[in-house]
């Protein structure tokens, strides 16, 4: 059972979709029940989230190498292999997907009226293909789950979505698309180099300079379009504006983390060469997100679209880093604090995932009561919301990266780490902590206090008892993980380290 | 003159059609009324029969027949099965179409089988001879059954059209075939091949007649600049036409080109290769943008056809088995997902009207999440999503096209096709959004017959579960070229 | 006294969210007393600690808590260090946090968040022990930033208020611009000495001087010096430093427990604190150590000159707080770590009673908090009354009193300072520090005499209600003015002069200007004549007189004054237009930057012209592409024979 | 000698004949040069020593099918002015490629390929006593699969004209008993509920 | 004056060109469409007759042969196409045939 424990994971959910897609979707005339897709799902969910336990109690902090492996053919004509794995750079993702699945489903249960059972569902599918993403080991079975999770997402934003969702969501399907079709010339090139699809495989695959450049490019096409960075990122405000509140949520907290994730799994390793003389890029662009995009979002009138630019910038935390190993390299002679960037990366991504994922929910409160994103359109919220209020505050906090919440975690050892690397990075970085701070705090400003402004605030209702326990659940993990993000970091610790010393070695 | 009577055997496939063919033309001599279902249940008859003797012929190693002018290979046997198959599906899609627009006549299924003789003849030809005339009897009957409406203005004009240019084809086909005969000495791939190899084939003489040869190939492919009848055929005929022409001859094309380009000429490769590049970037690129203009869902599909022409040449131009397999798998695939979405055109169509236009499907997962979810597993599947089929199609091209060689030409071509793949995405999605996004027009519920509705639902699934299990696909077509 | 150590920091903790997340079910009464127990607890065992410490001669100590995170063999762990730095600093914001939470039973109590602030203010209490017990810059930069947080909350209690949450929101902003410096700092001592633990990092200390950074061309900067410096500009914010300083005053628009609380006693010398407890790495550094000093001595006067022509209360002692923080910065830039603590402490207690005060005046003028419109208090309000005057007698640093201890002996060693090394930086030091007892006189009791005294110039209808405040309001302002009268007397000899920091602050020796002073020091006594023969006692006298004649015996000269010297004024009162300026440049410029960027690059270039115009360009061609298919039949004729020649063509001749 | 005066002469008839086909106003007109074009052909084919190909090319295309062609001809009755009309408007564009077209192969016909060029080196071969009957030996045997597909194509090609051009007039009034018979009344009455009209 | 084979071809190569000519300068009548496409069929046949007397090679003769069988069946099914085009639109004007582009 155990060793299979990857591919229930996978495969619960996505199977469970479908099956409520089929079955719940009996009574579409009754809009005011979910019917039995959501009691289905949320029960899926739930148990895929459970069975997420026996792998983190499994799982060997102390090593680095893949764990609970699972390799068969699946199509012997590619040498292509079902083969999954996971360490510790791809646990705390897997993790983070099953844990938010449910709050999504939760937070859908009354507000979805239209084909409740086709929402439900996509959730579903889309989450087992996103754990799909975080343990493939072939190159293939990663670049299909890769690319497979557009196709929900795509829906859920188009069905389910806001006025201009039609346009949202194919910039959304094209962008990401167009991103990864060159990662798949990149795989194929692999392939024919190396005779099978397997990434572990590809990471000791010796490249010369020029095809790891093209690669590395590519992946480069595929990931930024992802995480997003600067400027390949105008999708991203779209897509979480139109999106529901559900789809905004995962579009924030996991599909966002496919990219940074595809960078330490494939870019990093496969590439080191490549990287490292493009690691000026990467961090201009990183830096660039924080910096530009800090400043965009400051003006936005939309809080979706706040939100979406925040997580621009928080991004650029984790593509930073990421690349900050050979800055530090020249500056120090030594790998000493790469790989605390490469982990701040990896924690920001959790973390970006508990905090943007409830700021997303946040919004989705007030929009499900007043219907509309516009800030200009709240003001006094805390008079009629004061416990929604105390949340949105929690999690504003959050997002400006207050220590004792999770945004601070990941964002502090990239800082640490940036100041190795180059003074002026960690200086442009921490820029993120007035312009994260004047962002959020404003719009929290504008949103929840002052005096009631409207009648239409002064009609809010508080919290019900649904959304209390998704916001609340949330809390307590962006406060445990501030506050004790030791085992967190340990999962990933050896793995990180380990990518580090693999990383640094050149490959030519 | 010793006269060795030939095998007949290797050939039973086609005997048994045309004799099962016969006996439908006759059958339908003696069937009264507005209905058809002697007919059209004869006309499956004899498919399965075909395809079961084509079956139980198995897959045997290559043999030659009829002063080498026939040839029976595991290739050929595949081919002429899925075209089996692909027939089968357009009799079953198309019955209840004809029956509601008054159209049913006997002569559709007559006619179908006489293309579908035509495809078998060319799958099996060895030689120019055959191949001509295997062409000439699946060019024909397609030409009489796009005018097959005669009350349609559209279609009588589309099947001029049509017919016009492909007589030009022809004549430009023959045309090389003259040529290739005139110098090489010969009709038959094999001595084509042979006397090839005995010169050096660098004579402008060859070359000629292989660029009349390529571009009669192409209009058959409907390659750019070649492809000009395809939108106006497509749209002109009436859907079941459509999905025929859009299926089961494409394996026909492929196989014309497989036989003459390889097997004849393979080693002007370096020849026919550049002129397959231009083709199929230019396939590629005019048929996705092109695409992008459409509101006519039949002629959107159309223009998407001239693209992933464009993928088979890609595969083809490799020149390499990977190559060919690559593209025998596209086309294998291909056919089995257009064939779905014409046959989705037919779903939609009620009593006297067609479902056309893209705005036709406006709304349908409200009026049937099921068949939305089938349209959606076709789209994807050509757009070329993973896990649907259509994927692992392009990935094997364009693995195909990057492995045939070193140099900055595959990588372009590549990287052409991506682009391109994703620009291509844009049309699919839009059917989808207007499936998915926007409210019904109508509230009808669809009324289909059980079969339709049946083999449409096998028929979407198979894009997919070939998608996620396509091993099985992979390898019968690595087994069939060597 | 581990079990101490923690029960000190969680009781508030626990407290703080029994009253934040349950105060609507256990109530006012309930939350109150939950807070203030919790508090209480936490006090009395400061001061056992504090006792152990120095009475009992208990040893400092510095354990890890647990592991916050390892990774890359740093090890960031959450822990305490409790020496007698941090144990003066606990019970003084213990004690300081008991007395407000008391004190806001009173001035609390008709309002609806009552058992929200209750759950704030515990929550600082938390936020600023975790601050100032940390043994790891972790830990400091958490307390550094929960303080923070507290505040906006805070100042932002009345979040009604427009200038309420304009105001928490400029606090918490500008208090990360300090914290933007403060965590580069930080990374920086990560650079060179690859710890986050004090001891660890102190101990590096020396070879980190030796290292050097390049910043900006080929210039090698001192690494030391810029650690300090950055980690300095996270105190600047903090205790509001010029130029980072703008925060403070509008933070008045809290409630006055927290203007004493956090405005005054606590949070804002977290920054000083923060400096002597880093006083092992800024004794390597001269330069930080200058800059320091610089920024302290223009905090410490011009500051103290806008508390002349503010009109409101809370604000005279809001700038006198700046002022008074950038004394003690001039004292940290000396290296008088002690003097600059030792003005912490009592100012905590005087101004602590100030605010108290002044929210007692506030609350008997029912929120009225314009002196112009006060005046002659003194009968209604007697015990308000007295204690105010402690204070503020104190504060000008009356000989006796808390505050002249620990000023004097903060002048003395700028002056020392300044005859052993003279440089520009002392000088202007010494000057400022001495003009700035003059000017604190002036405003101390251009305030008292203008509340207290003169005419009563408040509305009859306000006039009737006045009385003295409620017990709870009173007896915190009692049990504070005893400390502020007292404890300059008890402690200086001790704190400035004994070794009661021990090794909890380094000084290098030549540095150490506190020790030539401890030379001459013979007990409080002999402090206060010595004071006799100093400058700073008569500027003080000179100021009350001043402000005696200009508000109470000829009121019409400040408004002469004012008219004469208009630009002047108008400076002052516009808070020499920093204020404006952030407006205009930072808020003002950065929403336009964002906007610019928005509309130029977001939209424009990147969606307009490369996403959508690519959209649109292929679009187009798609179109172009359709018109070719023209329906004719000839036309498609022609590109097939086009094509063909083409072809032969391209054989021909290739 | 004389067969090349021949050769260019039934050559000039053909090709003048063949523009006629595609300039002439009139179609019957066309359809006449093509007829002649063919009869020419049939005469250089019999100079090449075609000679069954050569009868049955008058036979066959010129009795059957250009017989057909000028039937169809006649039968739409196209008005004749208007269908020529603006011809030559397009003529030089069509004449610039096909120039260019003759020019290609004429490169290679005459210059550019070896092995036409060896095609045509080679001597004469003897002539063949009996051309018809060496056909017919070939055509049974060697090309008997072909020749079973030129069966299939005649026949399809009937059942496609057939297809295609006969038709049921749907007009004629022929009786259907059985259909007459099976009517149901439902389908030619309907009963309509109306409700009683109110008067105002 | 020798005739040879170039001379055949050549002639066929004109056939071509002109047939291929008429096709698009003809812009009003289909069924002088229709005889472009037998002239250029007879302009093939040239070649295969001249190719297979030289090659001495009775395939290309046959082929000829078969060549004739298909085009009279083509020309049956063209002229049935163009009965249907007319009736349905009473004209077989090309330049009226334009119901469908784009």
């Amino acid at each position: 059972m155990i060793e299979y424990m990857l591919s229930i994971l996978i495969w619960l959910p996505t199977i469970g979709g479908l099956a409520v897609l089929f079955l719940g979707s009996g009574d579409r005339s009754d809009s005011s029940s979910a019917g039995w897709g959501a009691p289905l799902a949320l029960g899926i969910s739930v148990l895929t989230l459970a069975l997420c336990w026996p792998l983190v109690a499994g799982f060997d902090n102390s090593i680095a190498d893949m764990q609970f492996v699972e390799r068969t053919p699946w199509i012997g004509a590619f040498n292509v292999y079902y083969h999954l794995g996971i360490d510790g750079l791809s646990l705390p993702l897997i993790v983070l997907t099953a844990f938010v699945t449910p709050l999504v489903i939760i937070a859908g249960w009354n507000v979805i009226t239209r084909s409740p059972a086709q929402y439900f569902g996509a959730f579903l599918i889309l989450e087992g293909l996103m754990i799909g993403v975080f343990c493939a080991l072939d190159g293939m079975l990663f670049y299909v789950f890769w690319e497979a999770m557009l196709v929900p997402m795509f829906i859920i934003i188009g069905v389910w979505g806001g006025t201009r969702r039609v346009y949202a969501t194919i910039k959304f399907f094209l962008y990401t698309f167009l991103g990864s079709v060159f990662m798949l010339v990149s795989l194929i090139y692999l392939y024919l180099e190396s005779g099978s699809y397997s990434l572990l495989e590809f990471h000791s695959l010796p490249i010369g300079m020029t095809a790891q450049t093209l690669i590395f490019l590519s992946f480069l096409f595929a990931f930024a379009v992802k995480v997003p960075m600067w400027p390949v990122h105008t999708w991203l405000p779209d897509a979480h504006v139109e999106a529901p509140t559900g789809g905004s949520v995962i579009l924030a907290a996991i599909m966002l983390k496919m990219g940074g994730y595809g960078f330490v799994r494939l870019s990093l390793p496969i590439t080191p060469d490549a990287s490292q003389s493009l690691a000026w890029l990467m961090i201009t662009l990183s830096l660039i997100a924080v910096v530009y995009i800090g400043f965009v979002a400051l003006v936005q009138k939309d809080m979706k679209k706040l939100i979406a630019y925040s997580s621009i910038a928080h991004m650029g935390f984790v593509t930073l880093g990421f690349f900050l190993l050979w800055p530090i390299l020249a500056q120090t002679g030594s790998t000493d604090g790469a790989a605390l960037g490469v982990g701040g990366g990896m924690v920001q991504m959790v973390s970006h995932g508990l905090v943007s994922g409830a700021m997303f929910f946040c919004v989705g409160v007030m929009y499900d009561r007043m219907h509309t994103r516009e800030i200009a359109d709240y003001g006094g919220v805390v008079n009629t919301m004061p416990h929604f209020a105390a949340f949105m505050v929690l999690f504003a906090m959050a997002n400006a990266g207050l220590p004792g919440t999770s945004g601070f975690v990941g964002e502090f050892m990239v800082i640490l780490s940036a100041f190795k690397a180059n003074f002026w990075y960690a200086f442009l970085a921490a820029t993120t902590l007035i312009l994260g701070a004047a962002y959020t705090l404003w719009m929290v400003k504008r949103v929840v206090f002052g005096d009631v402004a409207n009648e239409q605030v002064a009609a809010l209702t508080d919290l019900n008892g649904r959304e209390y326990f998704v916001l609340g659940v949330l809390a307590i993990a962006v406060l445990l993980v501030g506050v004790w993000p030791d085992p967190l970091v340990e999962m990933m610790a050896a793995s990180v380290e380990n990518l580090v010393s693999q990383v640094s070695q050149s490959k030519l | 003159m010793d006269f060795v009577t030939p095998q007949f055997q290797p050939a039973f496939p086609e005997i048994v059609l045309l004799g099962s063919l016969c006996v439908v033309l006759i059958a339908d001599l003696f069937v009264d009324g507005e209905r058809r279902t002697l007919t059209w249940l004869l006309a499956v008859l004899s498919l399965l029969a075909t395809a079961g003797v084509l079956y139980m012929a198995g897959f045997t190693e290559t043999t030659f027949t009829f002063s080498g002018s026939y040839v029976a290979d595991p290739l050929g046997s595949v081919l002429k099965l899925f075209a089996v198959l692909s027939m089968l599906l357009v009799f079953v899609y198309a019955r209840e179409y004809l029956q509601s627009q008054g159209i049913e006549r006997g002569e559709f299924y007559v006619l179908s089988l006489f293309a579908l003789l035509g495809i078998m003849v060319m799958v099996s030809a060895a030689s120019l001879l055959t191949m001509y005339m295997g062409l000439e009897i699946l060019s024909l009957s397609l030409y009489a059954l796009v005018a097959f409406d005669r009350d349609s203005a559209v279609s009588a004009e589309s099947a001029m059209k049509y017919f016009v240019l492909g007589a030009i084809a022809s004549g430009v086909l023959l045309y090389g075939i003259s040529l290739v005969y005139g110098t090489l000495g010969s009709v038959q791939f094999a001595d084509l091949a042979e006397a090839l190899r005995r010169t050096d084939g660098n004579d402008l003489g060859f070359w000629f007649g292989l660029s009349f040869l390529v571009a009669g190939i192409a209009f058959k492919f409907g390659a750019v600049p070649f492809h000009m009848w395809i939108p106006d055929v497509y749209h002109g005929a009436r859907t079941p036409v459509t999905l025929l022409i859009g299926t089961a001859p494409k394996i026909a094309s492929f196989a014309l080109a497989i036989r003459v380009l390889v097997d004849g000429l393979g080693d002007l490769h370096a020849v026919w290769q550049d002129m397959l590049v231009v083709l199929a970037v230019g396939s590629i690129v005019v048929g996705n943008l092109a695409a992008l203009a459409q509101t006519n869902l039949k002629r959107m599909l159309a223009y998407s056809t001239i693209a992933h022409v464009g993928f088979i040449l890609m595969g083809i131009l490799a020149g390499t088995s990977e190559g060919y397999r690559a593209a025998l798998f596209y086309t294998l695939t291909y056919v089995l997902m257009s064939g779905g979405a014409f046959a989705m055109i037919l779903l939609l169509a009620q009593r006297g009207q067609e479902s056309d236009e893209i705005d036709d499907f406006r709304g349908l997962n409200r009026r049937s999440p099921w068949f939305a979810a089938m349209m959606a597993c076709f789209m994807f599947g050509l757009a070329g999503i993973p896990p649907w089929v259509g994927f692992w199609g392009k990935l094997n091209v364009i693995s195909a096209v990057l492995n045939a060689g070193t140099g900055p030409l595959y990588l372009t071509l590549a990287i052409i096709m991506v682009v391109f793949s994703v620009i291509g995405a844009f049309y699919y999605l839009r059917v989808l959004k207007v499936i998915y996004f926007d409210a019904p027009g109508s509230s009808e519920p669809i009324r289909k017959p059980v079969d339709f509705r049946w083999v449409l639902s096998a028929n979407a699934l198979a894009v997919l579960l070939l998608g996620c299990f396509p091993g099985l696909l992979l390898r019968l077509c690595n087994s069939v070229i060597a | 006294m581990h079990a101490y150590h923690l029960t000190i920091v969680l009781a508030p903790l626990v407290a703080s969210i029994i009253a934040g997340i349950f105060g609507q079910q256990i109530g006012r009464t309930a939350a109150h007393w939950l807070t203030i127990t919790a508090v209480g607890v936490a006090t009395i065992l400061s001061v056992l600690v504090f006792k152990h410490l120095y009475f009992d001669g208990g040893e400092a100590e510095n354990y890890t808590l647990y592991r916050w995170a390892m990774i890359d063999g740093l090890s960031m762990e959450i822990g305490f260090l409790i020496d007698r730095l941090s144990a003066l600093m606990m019970v003084v914001v213990t004690l300081v946090s008991l007395m407000v939470h008391i004190y806001t039973i009173g001035y609390m109590q008709d309002d609806d968040g009552y058992q929200r602030f209750f759950s704030y203010i515990s929550l600082f209490t938390f936020a600023m022990l975790m601050l100032v017990m940390s043994n790891n810059f972790l830990q400091l930069f958490f307390g550094w930033e929960a303080v923070g947080l507290v505040s906006y909350l805070l100042i932002g209690f009345w979040f009604k208020k427009p200038t309420a949450i304009f105001a928490n929101l400029k606090a918490f902003l500008v208090n990360r611009v300090g914290d933007f410096g403060f965590i580069l700092g930080i990374a920086g001592v990560v650079y060179f000495a690859n710890t986050l633990d004090y001891q660890t990092a102190f101990g590096a200390a020396e070879t980190i001087a030796g290292e050097s950074l390049t910043l900006v061309g080929d210039t090698a900067w001192n690494a030391m010096t810029v650690i300090c410096i950055l980690l300095f500009i996270g105190a600047m914010g903090k205790s509001a430093q010029v130029p980072l300083h703008v925060w403070l005053p509008d933070s008045m628009e809290g409630p006055t427990p927290i203007s004493a609380l956090i405005h005054a006693a606590t949070m804002v010398t977290a920054g000083i604190f923060m400096v002597a407890r880093m006083s092992p790495l800024y004794e390597y550094s001269e330069a930080a150590l200058a800059f320091i000093l610089v920024i302290g001595a223009v905090t410490a006067f011009f500051m103290g000159l806008l508390g002349l022509v503010q009109n409101d209360i809370k604000r005279v002692v809001a700038y006198s707080t700046l002022s008074q923080l950038g004394y003690m910065t001039v004292a940290l830039g000396v290296s008088a770590y002690a003097a600059g603590m030792f003005h912490l402490m009592t100012h905590a207690f005087f101004k602590a009673l100030l605010f108290l005060a002044a929210g007692s005046v506030i609350i008997a003028m029912h929120h009225e908090q314009d002196m112009r419109k006060m005046g002659g208090l003194r009968k209604y309000m007697p015990i308000t009354y007295w204690t105010s005057l402690i204070g503020s007698l104190a504060l000008i640093g009356f000989p006796g009193f808390a505050g002249f201890f620990s000023k004097d002996a903060l002048i003395e060693a700028v002056g020392h300072a300044h005859h052993e090394h003279p440089t520009m930086a002392t000088m202007i030091a010494y000057w400022s520090v001495l003009l700035g007892v003059f000017v604190t006189a002036v405003y101390s009791f251009r305030m008292f005499f203008l509340v207290f005294h003169g005419k009563e110039r408040m509305d009859d209808a306000t006039r009737s209600h006045l009385h003295e405040s409620p017990a709870v309001v009173w007896v915190p302002l009692v049990l504070l003015a005893i400390p502020s009268a007292v404890i300059g007397w008890l402690t200086i000899g001790p704190v400035l002069f004994g070794d009661y920091f021990g090794n909890s602050i380094f000084v290098l020796p030549e540095h150490d200007v506190l020790a030539a002073l401890g030379a001459d020091f013979h007990g409080a006594a002999g402090f206060v004549t010595h004071a006799l023969k100093t400058p700073p006692l008569y500027l003080a006298v000179a100021g009350v007189l001043t402000a005696w004649y200009l508000w109470l015996i000829r009121p019409d000269i400040p408004e002469k004054i004012g008219v004469r010297f208009s630009a002047l004024h108008k400076l002052l009162e516009e808070k020499y237009y920093a204020d404006a300026l952030y407006q205009r440049v930072f808020a003002a410029g950065g929403r336009s930057l964002g906007r610019g960027l928005w509309a130029a690059g977001d939209r424009g270039l990147i969606d307009g012209l490369m996403v959508n115009g690519t959209a649109q360009a292929v679009g187009l061609i798609g179109s172009r592409l359709r018109r070719i298919q023209s329906g004719y039949l000839y036309h498609y004729a022609f590109a097939m024979v086009i094509g063909l020649t083409a072809m032969l063509a391209w054989v021909v001749w290739l | 000698m004389f067969q090349g005066i021949l050769f260019y002469g039934f050559t000039a008839v053909l090709l003048a004949a063949a523009l006629g086909v595609i300039f002439a106003r009139n179609p019957v007109h066309s359809v006449m040069c093509l007829v002649l074009a063919f009869f020419n052909s049939a005469a250089l084919w019999l100079l090449i020593e075609a000679e069954f190909l050569a009868i049955v090319l008058v036979l066959v295309y010129v009795g059957a099918v250009m017989v057909l062609f000028l039937f169809v001809v006649m039968m739409l009755d196209i008005n004749v002015e208007e269908a020529r009309r603006g011809l030559w408007r397009y003529a030089p564009f069509g004449l610039i490629v096909a120039a260019i077209m003759v020019f290609e192969l004429i490169q290679i016909i005459w210059y550019r390929s070896a092995s036409l060029q060896a095609v045509a080196a080679t001597e004469l071969p003897e002539s063949v006593p009996s051309n018809t009957k060496a056909l017919g030996g070939v055509l049974y045997t060697e090309h008997v699969y072909a020749f079973e597909l030129a069966a299939v194509v005649l026949l399809l090609a009937i059942v496609a004209a057939i297809a295609l051009t006969m038709r049921k007039r749907p007009n004629l009034k022929a009786q259907d008993v059985a259909r007459q018979v099976a009517v149901d009344p439902k389908d030619r009455v309907r009963i309509v509920s109306m409700e009683a009209e109110e008067s105002s | 004056m020798i005739i040879g084979l170039p001379h055949y071809l050549t002639l066929a190569a004109v056939l071509f060109a002109i047939s291929v000519a008429g096709i698009f300068i003809n812009r009003k009548n289909v069924i002088v469409l229709l005889m472009c496409i037998e002239l250029m069929l007879l302009s093939v046949n040239f070649n295969f007759v001249a190719f297979s007397r030289y090659l001495d090679d009775l395939t290309g003769q046959v082929f000829v042969f078969f060549i004739l069988t298909v085009a009279a069946a083509e020309a049956a099914i063209g002229l049935a196409i163009l009965v249907v085009l007319f009736r349905n639109r009473r004209s077989i004007n090309v330049q009226e045939m334009d119901a469908m582009k784009g």
